[in-house]
């Protein structure tokens, strides 16, 4: 505890990153031809009847989800992220949901007559 | 002392300055987008039957924008990764191309899309006048097949004087093909491909209508959230646009002289603001165009 | 209670007159016992900590300071009352405000409607049966654009600014706006509730007490905001006959009374809304202006 | 009260700003005056710039207040003097014959609410003193973005600016409310005598958007100079509490105002587009069914307006507690108590923020599960509250207390927000606020936080930096000519409104009450409308009370007595820092080795033993607290 932590900058850290680089390169262009395709399926989708339009929009919102989440993932490198900004985002992520879901539970429960 | 760690990551932490900030910056812009799109849920939740259209926008460009900022996303991490491979030309091209696509897509939107919107007329008939334009909106069949009313008539205004002049009494349009045959099944949902308005004018008498207007932001609440979030969008990509440009240009060269973990980090942050961007259409593509 | 009402009758609380409102009160007051006792507590610990520790007294401080765990105790001891009065009271209650609503038929059924700045109330008149209201036939006549083509309609009662309910009677208020969101606030029978346009909520208190009772419009609303009174008038059963006999023959030819028409003898407040050009507007020849 | 004159004595005073004589750096060559002042990048100078254009605001709110309490004391009397001013400079819509109107009685309420929140309190409490004492405090040599920290500041100065502009447009300033509720807000100051643009509430909501901005770029900025510029050795528990609390802030204002400022565009939409986002079909405005495509919410705004009001309370508020400890600390000469708790608190504060915003809404028509959960967050969020000023309290206990003039106002602090935070808990139950809503219980409530709370954290603050800022110190003569005075009057502005409140006195009320029968009842010995004039003479007064302080503060930066570079004698880093500071802040990289609030440990022959002081072989150590917050 009395020594302080030693916070000089690595060198080797961000080399070996780059090291890595190469190899990715092919995964971008297999995400990037996934998501062309996840459009065009949702466009199908989209015109395929599932009942109601509830179930259509859910269906769509999942693939656009899927999507989102490959972006992040992979373009975004959130897969190799540090703990610090994967705690930021699941934060926002509390927040947006609980303005979403809160507002709308305000909305569907109103006084009653 | 000068600023530590604005090119090398923090080891305790490990990130360097900027990546930390776009980072926070993204979450701020996840919760703006945030509290546009519980707008749209809770207008379109609130929305009378029939009040929230369908198949009003042009799905087939619509999706090619869609595949356009894709496209951009991938070259925008290729352009970066070359950067880190320390091959400079190929990322110039790359970036080339995401500066093109950028710009694609703001031309294709605000040339194309918007526009063809303020042209487009509609017409919401009065409650009491629905039975009277039965004809053109066939909503007993809607009925019966258990979907939501037709409320409108939209098409090409063919007397433009008629918005501005209160002497005319009517409303000349060239109907979109929905109203020329609206009980066919086949016209119950919205189609892949774009219709245009046909020939054939139907006459709606302007003491029947509640509101009539061109396709703009006050037309209803639709369209005020598409507009609103389409145009924050595009005021986003523009932003993207001229950030790639100016490390594009010989400002990046420089800096790729100088220091080049510099450039790839700046472009990384640029770029994790670019795939946001195209996250956020993600979204708003299915939202507005298909459903 | 008659001691714990003390402290609301030390805040100034004023009198309740209706069913329900004791409860209200006690809430008021409970919470402010609580407090009270908390904030005494802390001020004198505070008080005494001052004087004590001051440097002249106490030269050199204690590194370690407080060692026992006694602020945990009091910590666990707020979140229990605070529990108490949340569970035990508040949420029952506003369960019984606004989802037990009393028999409709025994009630006093009203509309208000705001808008700015006053008070529009209907009443469904003898047939119980509310007339259809249309937005397109709003004027300054007909202020809820009744429908004179409705049957139902034809008995109603329209009343601007003043209500008059008889004594022990649920009423029930549907409350809605023209315009902006007004607030229906009748301090004495410790009830309000805002009026939103597009939307109807309603409320339900019983007064126990004859009397005048202001109604508030407890929302900004404008520039006329703060004038926007209405009366409530408890009637005696007799009373309250009799007023609805007197408006049944006034009805249809209602006028309202000048926006911001205050109680005899009180002086005017500023100039009257509308009167005066907004700041920075092209100046206009006025009258005897200087 | 001018508002043009106070902007331009703003450059003015930047211009003797105190970083003056910072060319004690020597690192660098002399920039040029413009470069150095006004459009500097460096974290001390922005804080500086930060702070006084904040102070003057603050004023300035002040001064709009002054004017309201004369209507709500003598309603339609006419202003002696001031009057006929303003409406030389405003026109009679503003004042008729010296009457205020209700049109600019509503107008001053609004830009009072607006101003002393959002260009008083914030850049003063989180931006001057984030900006001037964090780096400082964590040994960095500047915030990490200091482009980004000027264009921070440049964002808010031009918000700040056409604010007051909007004064002097056709119709005059925003009159809905710092709430700006819709439908109110989106149909008015709109008609034939307003500009599209040029009109109060739309250029309230574009002042919004610049504000908006310049808080986040702010926000990110505090946050990664926290995690990115520590010193080495400062670890996250030995972060004094101020860090903390700005810290926490800064995420509120991140993720709290964005969807604001999604309202705010949606409204700007409505205003000038002709949307309907918030405006429901079938209006009927003066008789005529306004022109609109209908079918939006007025409640949508609330809620999003409310999902930053909340948070924002606590951005008002945090700062001024983490100064408030600062203070403590130093002048009992002990270490806070409950350090760890003191942490927690502030971060479980800062997350329940986000959850409790409905409690604005209880009138809007909340059914029983969704009120009843927002009751509880609301009650569960007080807890925090509690345990931070019970640590507060718990470490005067045993302590050495010097009652310097910081000392003062930090001490006046702890029952004030006492006062007004207990005040919360009756509003927090539907079934209280169900009569209490839209009172002066209200009013007074907020303000016992924000104003003798938060505005004596801040005074504690500029008396306790001031040395830092500049080398010398503020007179403490002056320093208590201005405490009492100012004490005494903020109870007797804001105790009676409780009473006023409990009569059913509503806010907004442009004739203080005196047309309405129920403020007419007595309480204590004065009807609830008689008791506006004792108030007002205090509002008074209190202006007369600020008068040591701007001389003291002024006078001070050039002719204080001259000080060391530690004059209280604390723990912190900034003060190993030359007095002011140089460029780059420290002459070397501090090294941390210890707690920040190291006072009175017992060996020693001075009772304060400072961060970079290493821990000496025989020392008696405590284990520090220890908390992971993850890389
Ligand atoms: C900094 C500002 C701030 C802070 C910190 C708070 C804190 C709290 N507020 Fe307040 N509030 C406002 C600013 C603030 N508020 C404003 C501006 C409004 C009005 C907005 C408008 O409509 O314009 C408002 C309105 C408001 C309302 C809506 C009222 C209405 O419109 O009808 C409610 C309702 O729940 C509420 C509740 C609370 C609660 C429960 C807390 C709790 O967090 C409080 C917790 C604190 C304590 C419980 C005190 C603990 C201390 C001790 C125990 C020590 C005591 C010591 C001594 C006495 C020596 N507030
Ligand atoms: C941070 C917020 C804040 C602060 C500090 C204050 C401070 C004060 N407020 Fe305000 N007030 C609000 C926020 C605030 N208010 C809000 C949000 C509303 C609601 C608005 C609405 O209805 O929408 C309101 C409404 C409000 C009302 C109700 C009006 C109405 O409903 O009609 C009243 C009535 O008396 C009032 C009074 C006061 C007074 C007397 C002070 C005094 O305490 C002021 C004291 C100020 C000072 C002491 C400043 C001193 C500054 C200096 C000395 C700096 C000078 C230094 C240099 C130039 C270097 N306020
Ligand atoms: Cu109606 Cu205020
Ligand atoms: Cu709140």
């Amino acid at each position: 505890m009395n020594n302080p932590p030693d916070i000089s900058p690595a060198q080797h850290e961000t080399e070996q990153y780059a090291h890595d680089v190469s190899k990715h390169v092919r995964g971008y262009l297999i995400v990037g031809g996934t998501l062309i395709f996840c459009t065009a399926l949702t466009v199908f989708l989209s015109y395929v009847n599932f009942g109601s339009q509830k179930a259509n929009v859910s269906v769509a919102m999942l693939l656009a989800a899927f999507k989102a989440g490959l972006v992040a993932y992979i373009f975004m490198h959130l897969s190799a992220e540090k703990k610090l900004i994967y705690r930021v985002l699941l934060f926002t992520g509390i927040f947006v949901f609980a303005l979403f879901w809160l507002t709308y539970l305000a909305w569907y429960d109103p006084i009653s007559h | 002392m000068e600023i530590p760690y604005t090119v090398t990551a923090r080891p305790d932490t490990g990130l360097w300055n900027a990546k930390i900030g776009i980072w926070l910056f993204l979450a701020s812009e996840v919760m703006l987008f945030g509290g546009l799109f519980s707008a749209y849920i809770f207008l379109r939740l609130d929305a009378e039957p029939g009040y929230w259209p369908h198949g009003l926008l042009n799905v087939p460009v619509g999706t090619f924008n869609t595949a356009i900022l894709i496209a951009s996303s991938v070259t925008v991490v290729l352009a970066w990764a070359a950067l880190k491979m320390r091959q400079f030309a190929r990322y110039k091209i790359y970036m080339g191309i995401t500066i093109l696509c950028g710009v694609i897509f703001l031309v294709v939107k605000l040339g194309y899309e918007w526009p063809q919107k303020y042209v487009h007329f509609g017409a919401y008939i009065k409650s009491s006048a629905l039975e009277k334009y039965e004809p053109l909106l066939g909503n007993k069949h809607l009925l019966a097949e258990g979907l939501p009313p037709r409320v409108e008539i939209t098409g090409h205004l063919h007397n433009h004087e008629a918005l501005h002049d209160p002497k005319i009494k009517e409303y000349e349009i060239a109907l979109d093909p929905v109203y020329t045959d609206p009980t066919n099944p086949k016209m119950d949902r919205p189609h892949f491909l774009y219709v245009p308005p046909t020939e054939k004018i139907g006459v709606v008498q302007k003491a029947d209508v509640e509101r009539a207007t061109m396709f703009l932001p006050t037309h209803n609440t639709y369209f005020a959230t598409y507009f609103t979030i389409t145009g924050l969008h595009g005021l986003h990509v523009l932003a993207g646009v001229l950030v790639f440009t100016y490390f594009w240009l010989p400002v990046g060269s420089k800096l790729y002289r100088e220091n080049p973990e510099h450039l790839a980090n700046r472009v990384e942050v640029a770029g994790l603001f670019w795939h946001f961007v195209d996250l956020v259409w993600i979204f708003v593509f299915p939202l507005f165009y298909l459903l | 209670m008659i001691s714990l009402a003390l402290i609301n009758e030390f805040l100034g609380l004023p009198p309740n007159a209706s069913a329900h409102g004791y409860q209200i009160d006690h809430i008021i007051e409970f919470s402010h016992w609580f407090m009270g006792a908390l904030f005494l507590g802390w001020s004198a610990f505070f008080i005494y900590v001052l004087i004590r520790f001051r440097r002249n007294r106490n030269p050199v401080a204690s590194h370690e300071g407080v060692t026992s765990g006694i602020s945990t105790h009091l910590e666990f001891a707020v979140v229990l009352i605070e529990a108490v009065l949340l569970i035990g009271f508040a949420v029952p209650l506003w369960a019984k405000r606004v989802n037990a609503f009393p028999e409709e038929k025994d009630a006093i059924l009203v509309h208000a409607v705001g808008q700015q700045f006053n008070w529009n109330f209907h009443l469904p008149g003898k047939d119980g049966v509310f007339g259809r209201r249309e937005l397109a036939l709003v004027s300054n006549s007909n202020p809820l654009g009744l429908d004179p083509a409705d049957a139902a309609g034809k008995d109603d009662l329209v009343a601007l600014g003043e209500l008059h309910v008889p004594i022990e009677r649920n009423v029930i208020v549907d409350l809605s706006s023209k315009d902006v969101i007004h607030n229906f606030c009748l301090p004495g029978m410790r009830i309000a509730q805002d009026a939103i346009p597009g939307q109807i909520i309603p409320m339900w208190f019983k007064p126990v007490k004859t009397g005048n009772y202001e109604i508030v419009c407890g929302q900004l609303c404008g520039l006329g905001h703060y004038g926007m009174k209405g009366m409530l008038v408890v009637d005696t059963p007799d009373d309250y006959q009799a007023w609805l006999k007197e408006r049944m023959e006034l009805s249809g030819n209602q006028i309202a009374p000048p926006p911001l028409a205050r109680p005899p003898g009180e002086p005017p407040v500023g100039p009257t809304p509308g009167t005066v050009a907004p700041p920075g507007a092209p100046k206009t020849e006025k009258p005897g202006g200087g | 009260m001018d508002a043009s004159s106070s902007v331009s004595t703003q450059h003015h005073h930047d211009a003797h700003s105190p970083a003056h004589g910072s060319g004690a750096a020597g690192d660098h060559h002399e920039l040029p005056f413009w470069r150095k002042y006004i459009i500097s990048t460096d974290h001390k100078v922005i804080g500086i710039q930060y702070g006084i254009s904040g102070l003057i605001f603050l004023f300035f709110g002040f001064c709009l207040m002054m004017l309201m309490r004369w209507q709500l004391a003598f309603p339609g009397q006419r202003l002696p003097i001031v009057g006929k001013m303003i409406e030389n400079v405003l026109g009679p819509g503003a004042m008729a014959n010296g009457v205020m109107t209700p049109e600019f009685y509503n107008s001053l309420g609004a830009m009072h609410g607006t101003i002393m929140i959002f260009l008083g309190i914030v850049p003063v409490a989180f931006a001057a003193f984030g900006n001037f004492v964090v780096p400082l405090q964590i040994g960095a040599p500047d915030m990490t973005f200091p482009k980004i920290n000027m264009a921070s500041y440049q964002a808010f100065f031009v918000g700040g600016l056409i604010m007051l502009l909007s004064f002097f447009v056709p119709g005059g300033a925003a009159k809905g409310g710092w709430t700006s509720y819709t439908p109110l807000s989106d149909i008015a100051d709109k008609g034939p005598t307003y500009h599209l643009i040029f009109n109060g509430q739309t250029l309230w909501l574009i002042a919004f958007i610049l504000l908006i901005t310049s808080s986040l770029l702010g926000a990110v900025n505090f946050i990664a100079t926290i995690i990115q510029l520590r010193a080495k050795g400062m670890t996250w528990m030995r972060l004094p509490f101020f860090v903390w609390a700005q810290f926490v802030t800064a995420f509120l204002l991140l993720l709290a105002f964005p969807p604001l400022e999604s309202a705010i565009v949606m409204q700007l939409m409505d205003r000038v587009a002709g949307t309907s986002f918030f405006l429901p079909s079938g209006l009927v405005v003066n008789g005529a069914a306004v022109s609109i495509s209908g079918g939006g919410s007025p409640l949508l705004w609330q809620h999003l307006f409310w999902f930053l009001g909340h948070p924002e309370v606590y951005v008002l508020i945090l700062p001024g507690m983490g100064i408030v400890a600062e203070i403590l600390a130093n002048n009992t000469r002990k270490p806070l108590w409950g350090y760890k708790s003191l942490v927690l608190s502030v971060l479980v504060l800062g997350f329940l923020s986000f959850i409790v915003w409905a409690h604005h809404m209880w009138l809007t028509g909340m059914g029983t599960a969704v009120s009843a959960f927002f009751q509880t967050t609301t009650m569960i969020i007080s807890i925090p509250s509690v345990i931070i000023l019970s640590a507060f309290f718990i470490s005067l206990w045993g302590g050495s207390i010097r009652f310097t003039v910081p000392m003062l106002f930090a001490t006046a602090f702890l029952p004030m927000f006492g006062i007004g935070g207990l005040t919360g808990i009756p509003l927090a139950f539907n079934t209280a606020d169900l009569y209490l809503h839209d009172t002066y219980y209200v009013i007074a409530h907020f303000h016992y936080i924000v104003a003798p709370g938060t505005i004596f954290a801040l005074f504690g603050g500029i008396y306790y930096w001031f040395p830092k800022a500049t080398g010398r110190k503020m007179s403490d003569f002056w320093g208590k000519v201005h405490f009492w005075p100012s004490l005494i009057c903020m109870n007797a502005i804001f105790l009676p409104m409780f009473l006023q409140g409990m009569l059913g006195m509503h806010r907004r009320w442009y004739d203080g009450g005196q047309g309405w029968n129920l403020a007419a009842e007595k309480v204590w010995g004065l009807s609830g409308f008689h008791w506006n004039t004792p108030i007002s003479i205090a509002a008074w007064v209190m202006g007369l009370a600020q008068i040591p302080f701007i001389i003291n503060f002024f006078w001070s930066i050039r002719h204080g007595e001259k000080v060391d570079d530690n004059p209280w004698e604390a723990t912190t880093l900034e003060w190993t820092a030359p007095s002011p500071p140089p460029h780059g802040n420290f002459v070397a990289a501090p090294v941390v080795y210890r707690g920040p609030y190291e006072y009175s440990l017992p060996g020693r022959a001075k009772d304060y033993t400072m961060q970079t002081e290493p821990v000496q072989p025989n020392e008696r150590k405590a284990p520090e607290p220890t908390m992971s917050l993850g890389h």
